[in-house]
């Protein structure tokens, strides 16, 4: 490992972390995805260190440029209200989860840390666009397609989801309301 | 001071372990839904780290593609769900939202 | 063609219904005529190619078409000979063995021509009764045969697995969509019961196949192989009840029947038919072709018992039937007591009683098969099938009381018909069963218990035609019904002739499944032999199998000599990494690397 | 095939049956009769040319004549031998045509021809009148199958026919719900009476090894025998088992206790089948199957006695009952109830040629009083039957009726001369016989049966011409004039068919019958009057039955002296001759020319309605068997729904539901509370991933062990077999040794040592902790070790070999580094010296049980004192209960008993006994032996380099340790320990 991956590592790995402690943290959800998006782009450093150069690309494209993007449209959609104060009696569930997770993550994390490995020297093309490619359109084709097809049922779906009602949908529930309001309130009259 | 992959896979499940964290203390569906992001980033970490360790082919970079976009199509339903859910609620937060319950 | 026909018959018998199904998918729905012609034609010419299954039938069809090309190549299958004919083996997922085998052989012969007969008359029978879904109807039949035949030609328990549960489908859909009132919980009765019973049958291959490859090394799931896997006693007892749980819920045997009654009086005539006359004919002949030959040592000690489930069936059945309203429900009891002699006549394990038994699934196909076929014709006149809504019938329909009254004769087993040939055969076969194979001591109880059956096969069956036909006409509705139509008689008038064909000359029949049934109960009795010797878990015929860890060692030593120099010492140093070793995580280090030290 | 002409015979008749039933119904009436007629009258003509033939036969001297018409083979059975082989039974489709189903097959075509030819002209306003003669011609065709069926198969066919026959001729009015329904009785009684002929035909050819007659009939000396049913012997032969289910068989065929109650509702039917069907042909097949295994019968005295103690009972039972009714048809069938009775009770008392001959005459009186009744029937156009006490004076109106009907009753009656005489002369014979003379059957059966049929025919004579007079003397009831009080106002609709006509009176102007009544009465009255003649008394005149039917009908062996007395001859004649004259007389004082019942309204009111009702038997079975199985039926038919169904769809559906009640509880619905149960869930999996199990498993076999780790990802192993914590089973060792270049420069070898790396990173994910390979030398060159698969060996040299500055790479194997080894199974044998000092096992086996294992350590464990056999608990002196101890002491088993087993063997109680490791001794009922144990340790180190290690004490139960200590064989008295 070369110093200047070194370091590279540490500074994005860092960042990254603060990242994401900013993003669980920030009571404004707007600011919480801003954290998330310094993550996200710390995380395609730490791909860069790991020879990954067209997945540190895509990372920050797909990532910061879409996914994030979403997020902040939904934030502005709705509104970047904080968060309400919970009730007293799901503080208990959140802690428990809270030491459980952190148990959890420090159990992973200190089995991980001494697990050998060796620096070699990738092949030529390792990470790149040609190398990537051609491995996902040879052998991961199948996969590929899948998610295509994943991705457009998923934007059908999302669209199916979040449209509003039509003007006659609307209609037809208000008739509808009004109708069980009616027997509804008919019901104990007799 | 020699750093592989334990590195790596150390820094992931820290990563993972905040996502996690987020997703179980925060009851925004907002930022639940970025924890989910967090610990799939983190996973995407694992793999590459562990294919830049074995370079024969690039399975887990390819994986890590996969899993970027299928985390993609969540996030597109997972905040069209939230949309819908705001429409209903007038408010995005997971533990009023038990409709469904029984 | 010569090769097809000859070498391919089995997969053209069930590629024919196949391609009907896709034919009959891309015909418009608005032509009902034209989707009930094709799918009867298809089946129809599907009957005709099982013909060829009969040499026989090979000489007439070589000696009117001898000049095309092809068919003098043809050859007819010689069923004396021992083991399966036809054999198809292809592999299809060959890392665990699985391979799509077919074969034939006197067993099955007549089942399968019971189903590529019936099919067509089941749905030609069905043909106007059916006003909804045509269409799907169509194809929900051709699929079933598919099903059918399929699991009746399967050497590899994988397929017949999946031919077996390919079939329940079809079935399920036929009864829930175009049944009575009452389908949906019918047919979600008969899917949940045959499905429990088949997947405890496949945990059970499955075991087999492990067992297998304990033994050899490899996966396999072909029948003839898993065949010679002796078991111990106590497992036996064990995969034998599990197979015989899914094949008794199918036949079905007495305290698992109580779907069948239901299932009948919802499905449509077609249905009924087809479930009555060949489905639950995949019991018995599951009970012959896999749990038995399997598990001999089982089978010789839950054989009686079932046995006895048979004769409660066949005394309990009768006694239901008697006081059934529904004369479909009423047949449908009636099988159940059939069924019982079938069951019966297998474990006496004589070669007459199994034989019988096996006519006897032939003969209850016919019967019963024809009997929904009749109640289906008043059902389409009347909309009713219940007995007190009849009565007097003869005056008005005499054909229709000949044809029924003959059908009845030959389900209550009259000499001359059918029925006598097969419930003679089986219950002197019971009778005459001794000795350490067959059901010993028990068989002459057995044989006499099951000979009351046959007085109250008549109580119930005249009691039915006694409702319907005689007496006066009751009911207004009933003046003036229409006689059988042109179509209906042709549905039937094949069945007629078989009722008196195998009445009285059975020797048509007999003959081709009689080598297979000495042959059966000869190698039931030689494995049973070996079994009661030592049942530890062996092969039984060793030489007949591969043993792959020969190869394998073969395949280590022969790299370790290409290895050359110093690099051999390392190779030779542990054999155990050989191709074996990702196979067997666990794998001996061998006494070299433990040697004394301490 | 060797006669045509015997197939003919039966196939005439089917051929008829068939065209009739087929087309028929499109076919003109005469063309109908000459069909049905002409196929019986061939069948006819065959028979007596073949009948001439066998005659021709017998007069060549041919002891036992016969035409065989061998058609084909039906199927097999196979019978098993003693060697477990099967032996092919065929049964064939084979025509007999022999002395006995010779004149049987006259009978019934002769009778048949005539009945059919009656019918013509009876049945000539009937609408169905093809199916009427189809079924009557296929009745003639099973009946002959019946007849000439040369082995029990076949002739059940016919026996199964004419049952079917029956019950469509029955009913064949059957839009009268009662006439539907008497024929569904009639079917139902043969039906039980077929399942005795099945089961007791598969008696039968267990012993005779073939289903044909004659095979049956030879091997009857073998029938003695007893019969093995269930497994047991019961305590008749096989000839009582067999012969009494055949009679069970015959009792419903030919209408006999307990079976009778269908015939006098069969006579639903119309006449012409009353008279072929219910008199003359098919209710004799019991009969005739009785005289065909008479051979059979002959064997088994005690199944002789229930018959003719039944055939006595049913005569008379069916004479009392015929004394009282009012309707023709109804007096005519019990009375052939009755008249079968008889021919049973010869069958029973070993006279089977006198029944069968009772058969032969029996079929003409009878068939001519049926037909004689028919034609009266058919004058006054009575449908179903005729009310006598509505008729009378009818010898004026249908004089020959008159004669032919007053011949039979003659015959029927016994009067000297005619046919009945001869034949019940020679039935009661028969009885007085076996009452009076040595034979096998008991004396008193004899008696019995004697005076039972005495009074039969005393009765039977009183009620067949009290019906002969109610009949044909005095005025006719229902002419003109008779129903002025206007009883029958309701008008004439006598004729519709299917109404009860009871109540209304008959036509009154009675017509004549046509030709073809009086044609086929007056060849049936010359029968009734001259039949006898071929069976006159053998010890005056030449009796031609017995000496025809020798060869085919066996008969009880007498001896010289017996055949001849002359007791039981007079006694047999007397009664007879006392009979008809007491019956006749009675009758003819009572009726002659009165128009109403006299006698028998004087009979006390409960007897006559006991009588009128039958005995009330039909009540009975209808109160009892019936009413039984209908309730088991109903509660079958419900318990299926309720219980059974219940069981197995209510149950589970519960289950299931209850299931999914409790598995929704768990969904609250809240998205913090699932989260905390995927951490736990994680937690689990981290766990279960992240440390090493090592599930050790040990298999002993002697002195040797197996043992074996459980699997994991990315597991490796390293086993110490004896606990001496030095790891015994190392890992795969192989050592690289790398030489370098002379002269290589340090950067070089900087190089290289990263080469190395590389060449090996391929390695799977993750392997060592501390790098593939390690530097564990620096003398001559770098020395690394290394583990990679040694499938890749070849990789690593070319890819090290390649590198700069390497001169050579040399692969050796390590000995003796204890290092993880990713083998999971260990074997090892075990010495001495391995066997642990502090621990040792102690086995405990009671007889061939399953030994009972304690381990033991150093300090006293206690043994519960049962395992060494019962009331094993020690008492020691003090009167304390002291459990027995064990413990492990320098390397040897201590066993302080406290007096434990000694109890039970009654020896002297030990103190203290030492066992070494290996040996054995007796303590109380069990055999005692002391075990090594050896301490055997796995480590496991997963992929994350986590540990986890096991420990298990191995019992090496087959050890027998040295030569000190030797196992001592349990029959031995116990080793000497005591110190």
């Amino acid at each position: 490992m070369t110093d200047a991956k070194f370091l590279l590592f540490f500074f994005c790995a860092a960042i990254a972390l603060a990242g994401a402690i900013g993003t669980i943290a920030s009571k404004l959800p707007l600011r919480a995805a801003m954290s998330l998006l310094v993550t996200i782009i710390a995380l395609a450093g730490l791909y860069l260190t790991l020879d990954a150069q067209l997945l540190a690309a895509i990372q920050v494209l797909v990532y910061a440029g879409a996914v994030v993007v979403l997020f902040v449209f939904v934030i502005m959609l709705i509104g970047p209200a904080p968060e309400t104060s919970s009730a007293p009696g799901s503080v208990v569930w959140r802690m428990l989860s809270l030491v459980g997770i952190a148990m959890i993550t420090a159990t992973f994390a200190f089995s991980f840390v001494d697990v050998a490995s060796t620096w070699v020297a990738p092949p030529a093309g390792f990470g790149t666009v040609r190398g990537v490619a051609g491995e996902m359109y040879t052998k991961a084709l199948v996969p590929f397609e899948i998610v295509a097809m994943t991705l457009t049922t998923a934007i059908v779906g999302a669209l199916a989801i979040a449209r509003s009602k039509t003007a006659s949908e609307l209609a037809e529930m208000k008739r509808r309301r009004v109708a069980e309001d009616a027997s509804a309130a008919a019901q104990p009259a007799e | 001071m020699e750093l592989g992959l334990g590195a790596y896979l150390t820094f992931a499940s820290v990563l993972f372990g905040i996502g996690a964290v987020g997703f179980l203390v925060r009851r925004n569906a907002l930022v639940q839904l970025m924890s989910i992001e967090l610990m799939l980033n983190s996973v995407n970490v694992v793999l590459v780290a562990a294919n830049r360790f074995h370079p024969d082919n690039h399975a887990g970079q390819v994986f890590a593609f996969f899993v970027i976009a299928v985390a993609a199509a969540e996030a597109a339903v997972g905040l069209a769900i939230l949309i819908a859910l705001y429409r209903l609620n007038r408010n995005i937060e997971t533990d009023r939202a038990h409709v469904l319950k029984h | 063609m010569s090769a097809l026909l000859s070498e391919h018959l089995l997969t053209l018998l069930l590629a024919v219904p196949m391609l009907g199904a896709l034919t009959i998918l891309f015909l418009p729905r608005q032509w009902p005529t034209a989707i009930r012609r094709i799918s009867v034609g298809f089946l129809v010419l599907n009957f005709f190619f099982s013909l060829l299954l009969l040499p026989e039938m090979v000489e007439v069809v070589q000696s009117v078409f001898g000049r095309f090309p092809g068919v003098a190549a043809l050859a007819g299958v010689d069923y004396a000979q021992p083991g399966f004919h036809l054999v198809v083996d292809q592999p299809w997922i060959e890392s665990v063995g699985i391979s799509y085998k077919l074969g034939v052989d006197g067993i099955s012969l007549w089942l399968v021509l019971l189903t590529t007969l019936l099919t067509p008359i089941a749905l030609f029978a069905s043909w106007t009764s059916i006003e909804t879904k045509i269409k799907e109807y169509a194809i929900a039949f051709l699929l079933l045969q598919v099903g059918m035949l399929g699991a009746f030609f399967a050497l590899d328990l994988f397929l017949f697995y999946v031919f077996w549960e390919l079939m329940l489908v079809p079935m399920y859909l036929i009864i829930g969509i175009w049944g009575g009132a009452n389908r949906v919980y019918a047919a979600v009765k008969f899917f949940l019961f045959t499905m429990v019973g088949s997947l405890l049958m496949l945990v059970a291959i499955l075991y087999v196949v492990g067992q297998y490859h304990s033994l050899t090394g490899q996966y396999t799931f072909d029948l003839v192989l898993l065949h010679d896997v002796i078991l111990p006693f106590e497992a036996q007892v064990l995969l034998f009840g599990a197979f015989a749980l899914a094949f008794a819920i199918k036949v079905p045997m007495f305290p698992v029947h109580t779907w069948l009654p239901d299932a009948h009086v919802q499905a449509p005539t077609g249905g009924s038919i087809i479930l009555a006359a060949v489905l639950l004919k995949l019991g018995t002949y599951g009970f012959l072709r896999f749990a038995m030959p399997m598990f001999p040592l089982a089978s010789q000690y839950i054989g009686p018992s079932i046995a006895v489930l048979g004769v409660i069936g066949i005394i309990y059945g009768a006694y239901c039937a008697w006081v059934q309203k529904d004369v479909k429900k009423l047949v449908a009891y009636s099988s159940v007591s059939h069924m019982g002699f079938i069951a019966l006549g297998m474990f006496a394990m004589t070669p007459h009683g199994v034989n019988g038994a096996i006519l006897q699934m032939v003969n209850h196909g016919v019967s019963t098969g024809a009997l929904f076929i009749l109640v289906g014709v008043i059902y389409e006149r009347r909309h009713t099938r219940d007995l007190d809504e009849m009565g007097g019938l003869a005056k008005v329909m005499p054909w229709y009381t000949l044809v029924f009254v003959i059908v009845a004769m030959s389900s209550i087993g009259l000499p001359g018909t059918n029925g006598f040939v097969g419930e003679f055969m089986i219950m002197s076969g019971a009778w005459m069963s001794q000795g350490f194979v067959g059901l010993g001591q028990w068989g002459t109880i057995f044989a006499m218990i099951a000979a009351t059956g046959v007085i109250l096969a008549a109580i119930y069956m005249l009691h039915a035609v006694l409702k319907m036909f005689w007496g006066p006409i009751t009911k207004p509705e009933n003046e003036g019904l229409p006689d059988m139509t042109r179509r209906e008689w042709v549905a039937l008038a094949p069945l007629l002739v078989l009722v008196f064909w195998i009445g009285l000359y059975p020797a048509t029949f007999l003959d081709k499944s009689d080598d297979a049934v000495n042959q059966f109960i000869g190698d039931f009795r030689a494995k049973w032999d070996a079994s009661s010797d030592d049942d530890s878990l062996r092969l039984w015929h060793p030489e007949r199998h591969v043993a792959p860890e020969a190869e394998a060692l073969d395949e280590a030593a022969a790299e370790a000599a290409r290895a050359p120099g110093e690099e051999r010492e390392a190779a030779l140093d542990a054999p155990a990494d050989g191709p074996l070793a990702q196979l067997n995580l666990a794998h001996a280090t061998g006494a070299a690397g433990f040697g004394g030290s301490r | 095939m060797d006669n045509l002409a015997i197939l003919w015979i039966v196939l005439l008749p089917l051929a008829g049956a068939i065209i009739n039933g087929l087309a028929g119904r499109f076919a003109d009436r005469k063309l109908v009769a000459l069909v049905a007629v002409g196929s019986v009258l061939g069948a006819f003509a065959l028979a007596v040319s073949s009948f001439l033939e066998l005659t021709h036969l017998k007069a060549e001297g041919v002891e036992d004549p016969r035409l065989v018409a061998d058609v084909y083979q039906w199927f097999t059975v196979s019978l098993p031998s003693a060697t477990g082989a099967f032996r092919e039974v065929p049964i064939q489709v084979r025509f007999v045509f022999d002395s006995l189903s010779g004149l049987m097959t006259l009978v019934v075509t002769g009778i048949g021809s005539l009945i059919h030819i009656y019918s013509l002209e009876y049945m000539s306003e009937e609408k169905s009148y093809a199916r009427f003669f189809a079924y009557l011609n296929l009745f003639t065709a099973s009946m002959l199958i019946l007849v000439l069926a040369s082995s029990l198969p076949l002739m059940f066919v016919g026996w199964e026919g004419v049952g079917l026959c029956s019950y469509l001729l029955i009913g064949f009015w059957y839009e009268t719900p009662a006439y539907a329904a008497a024929g569904r009785k009639a079917f139902v009684a043969n039906r039980i009476g077929d399942f005795g002929v099945l089961v007791g035909m598969f008696a039968l050819v267990m012993v005779a090894g073939s289903f044909e007659f004659t095979d049956i009939n030879s091997a009857s000396p073998e029938m003695t025998a007893p019969m093995v049913f269930g497994g047991s012997a019961l305590e008749m032969s096989i000839a009582t088992f067999a012969c009494l289910f055949l009679f069970l068989g015959c009792t419903g065929k030919s209408a006999q206790i307990p079976l009778y109650v269908w015939l006098p509702d069969a006579m639903a039917g119309p006449t012409p089948v009353s008279a072929l069907i219910h008199a003359a042909t098919m209710v004799t097949a019991g009969v005739y199957l009785c005289c065909r295994l008479s051979p059979v019968f002959l064997q088994t005295p005690s199944a002789m006695e229930v018959i003719a103690v039944i055939g006595a009972l049913t005569a008379f039972l069916g004479a009392t009952i015929a004394v009282v009714q009012r309707e023709m048809k109804k007096i005519l069938a019990y009375s052939t109830v009755s008249q079968l009775g008889f021919m049973f009770a010869a069958v029973g008392v070993g006279a089977f040629a006198s029944g069968f001959f009772h058969v032969f005459t029996h079929a003409f009186f009878k068939a001519c009083l049926f037909l004689g009744a028919g034609a009266v029937m058919h004058a006054v156009h009575a449908h179903g039957d005729a009310d006598i006490f509505k008729l009378g004076g009818l010898k004026k109106h249908l004089p020959l009726v008159r004669w032919t009907f007053l011949l039979s009753c003659l015959a029927i009656a016994g009067v000297p001369g005619f046919s009945g005489f001869f034949s019940k002369d020679e039935v009661l014979l028969g009885a007085t016989t076996v009452a009076m003379v040595e034979t096998p059957i008991a004396p008193w059966v004899g008696w019995v049966v004697a005076i039972l049929l005495t009074l039969a025919a005393t009765l039977t004579a009183f009620y067949m011409f009290r019906l002969y007079y109610l009949t044909f003397t005095g005025t006719y009831r229902s002419g003109e004039g008779a129903h002025a009080d206007g009883e029958h106002a309701e008008g004439e609709d006598a004729d519709d068919h299917g109404h009860d006509d009871h109540g209304h009176g008959y036509d009154p102007h009675p017509h004549k019958p046509g030709i073809a009544i009086g044609l086929a009465l007056t060849v049936l009255a010359a029968g009734a009057v001259f039949a006898g003649l071929l069976g006159l008394p053998h010890h005056w005149l030449p009796n031609w039955w017995h000496h025809w039917m020798e060869p085919s009908i066996a008969g009880l062996a007498l001896s010289e002296e017996a055949s001849h007395a002359m007791g039981p001859v007079w006694a047999a004649m007397g009664m007879g001759v006392l009979a008809m004259a007491v019956g006749v007389g009675l009758a003819t004082v009572q009726y002659r020319d009165k128009n109403e019942d006299t006698f028998t309204a004087s009979l006390p009111k409960g007897l006559f309605s006991f009588l009128f009702d039958k005995w009330r038997v039909d009540e009975l079975y209808g109160a009892t068997i019936i009413r039984l199985n209908k309730g088991i039926a109903v509660l079958s038919g419900r318990l299926d729904k309720s219980f059974i169904d219940g069981l197995l769809t209510g149950l589970t559906s519960k289950a299931v539901a209850l299931g999914s009640f409790l598995f929704t509880r768990i969904q609250v619905g809240v998205v913090h509370a699932y989260g905390l149960v995927m951490v736990i869930g994680l937690l689990g999996l981290g766990w279960w991933f992240l440390y090493p199990h090592a599930e050790l498993e040990v298999e002993t076999d002697g002195a040797a062990a197996t043992l074996q780790a459980g699997r994991g990802l990315g597991y490796e192993y390293r086993f110490d077999l004896d606990g001496d914590g030095a790891y015994d089973v190392p890992a795969q060792p192989t050592r690289v040794t790398v030489r370098f270049e002379q002269g290589a420069t340090g950067a070089q070898l900087l190089r290289a040592g990263m080469r190395v790396r590389a060449a090996i990173s391929p390695e799977p994910w993750p392997a060592d902790r501390a790098a593939l390979g390690r530097l564990v030398s620096q003398r001559g060159g770098k020395t690394y070790e290394l583990t990679p698969p040694l499938t890749r060996l070849d990789d690593v040299r070319a890819a090290l070999e390649g590198s700069e500055g390497i001169a050579s790479v040399r692969f050796e194997a390590v000995a003796g580094a204890a290092r993880f080894a990713r083998e999971a199974r260990a074997e090892a044998r075990y010495d001495e010296g391995q066997f642990a000092t502090d621990r040792a096992a102690l086995l405990i086996a009671q007889g061939r049980a399953e030994p009972i294992r304690i381990l033991l350590g150093t300090s006293p464990t206690r043994i519960d004192p049962s395992v060494l056999g019962p009331n094993g608990l020690g008492v020691r002196e003090e009167g304390t209960n002291l459990p027995p101890y064990a413990w492990v002491e320098d390397g040897k088993v201590v066993i302080r008993p406290n007096a434990a087993g000694a109890v039970i063997a009654g020896q002297e109680p030990v103190e203290r006994v030492e066992l070494g490791v290996g040996e054995a001794t007796r303590l109380g009922m069990a055999m005692v032996r002391a075990a090594p144990v050896v301490r055997a340790t796995v480590e496991v180190r997963n992929a994350f380099g986590n540990v986890a290690r096991e420990s298990v004490d191995v019992i090496l139960e087959g050890a027998s340790a040295s030569a000190r200590a030797q196992l001592v064989p349990s029959s031995l008295h116990p080793i000497e320990v005591l110190r």
